[in-house]
């Protein structure tokens, strides 16, 4: 089904081109296609945001993207499944990351999308740092004691 | 003795001071380079929160440091 | 959050324009937005299918889906979602349906997409006709014993 | 006696060869004017497959047939 030499994970300085990733995924055998974005949003934990920026281990991040990927389709069945990760400065409203899955039916398109973001908030090598509007700003480093 | 090359990122690179530094080392294993690092630069994230990767792969703490290799500390990440 | 006018559910003779419904979508406290497109598939249980048309009562379907995705929104504390369905002729890889939902977090807008168009699909009067390369078409009813 | 219009969709309408209709009618409730349909129009669909809309709103089976009014009878779905 899918092309197992290309590419289906990258980090991007460059804003996300939704539209053209998308398009890789289109299949004849496609019936369901699911989408995620990760915005940048104006507060974090009831602290207000005015920016960001990720920084990313591009080399790990990249190899270890590829392979959530490719295990979300062994795993699956899904047709076909791309995902891009944003890093440098980024505004509100600013798309972050993109995962797109095509699959024959909506419940494994659903599933795998899902499955593909969780994995790559939790194991691909990519740190946010959150400047608030009150001046300070910090790496989020999840389950650090404060 | 080895030599390595060690990558820092996010909170380690601002703690440090720098994203990146050669050093001579005599210790053992990954798990006591990075203490030896932590005391130099005063990094407060344990060992424990941390990941380790070795020539761009994840590599495991026990594991001798290698004359030569690229080490990276990988802090608790936060992409999404 | 979202305004109470605005009409969220439509039925569209002409080719669905995601980016413009995805851009609808756009809130500063959103952190995630997760879509769903179903695309026409080039088989059916196991048949070749060589194009379909869908057709709808449009005056009901339109009221059904709106009340859907209000639903949707009351229940699911999403900031906002909406979805288009195509009527009339469509081609293999053609878009048939689009849902997109924005939430402050990503449990939230998968758990919303997902029950809008599993919703859609059983409530909303709506009925797909096959062409199969067999020379054969049908009516999709659902449940029909054949 | 009452006069009411009739919507015919997907397959309902293949099988009456129309897509509207309008009939007069002694039928009490909706679900006895769908039979009273069937049976002229050779409808496959039992009653209990179908929803019916009166004038644009889903109605209930033992409904009352209003004179005047638009009935639609909805055979079981499949868009998305």
């Amino acid at each position: 089904m899918s092309d197992a030499s290309a590419k289906r994970f990258a980090i991007s300085g460059d804003p996300i081109d939704a539209a053209a990733l998308r398009a890789r995924l289109l299949h004849d055998q496609a019936g369901a296609f699911a989408a995620f974005e990760g915005w940048v949003r104006n507060h974090n934990e009831g602290r207000p945001v005015g920016g960001l920026h990720y920084e990313a281990y591009t080399a790990l991040a990249e190899a270890e993207g590829e392979r959530i990927v490719r295990e979300a389709l062994e795993r699956s069945g899904a047709l076909d499944a791309c995902c891009v990760h944003r890093v440098g400065e980024l505004a509100i409203g600013d798309m972050a990351v993109w995962v797109g899955v095509s699959a024959a039916h909506r419940g494994v398109a659903f599933d795998t999308c899902r499955w593909i973001i969780d994995e790559v908030k939790s194991r691909v090598p990519i740190w946010k740092h959150e400047r608030y509007l009150d001046g300070q700003s910090d790496w989020l480093h999840p389950g650090r004691a404060e | 003795m080895a030599q390595v090359s060690l990558l820092y990122f996010a909170s380690l690179r601002d703690a440090a001071g720098m994203a990146s530094e050669a050093v001579e080392t005599q210790a053992p294993a990954l798990s006591a380079l990075y203490e030896e690092l932590r005391r130099r630069h005063g990094f407060a994230l344990d060992v424990d929160r941390l990941r380790v990767a070795v020539d761009g792969e994840f590599a495991r703490w026990e594991d001798a440091v290698r004359d030569g290799s690229e080490v990276a500390f990988i802090p608790p990440v936060s992409g999404g």
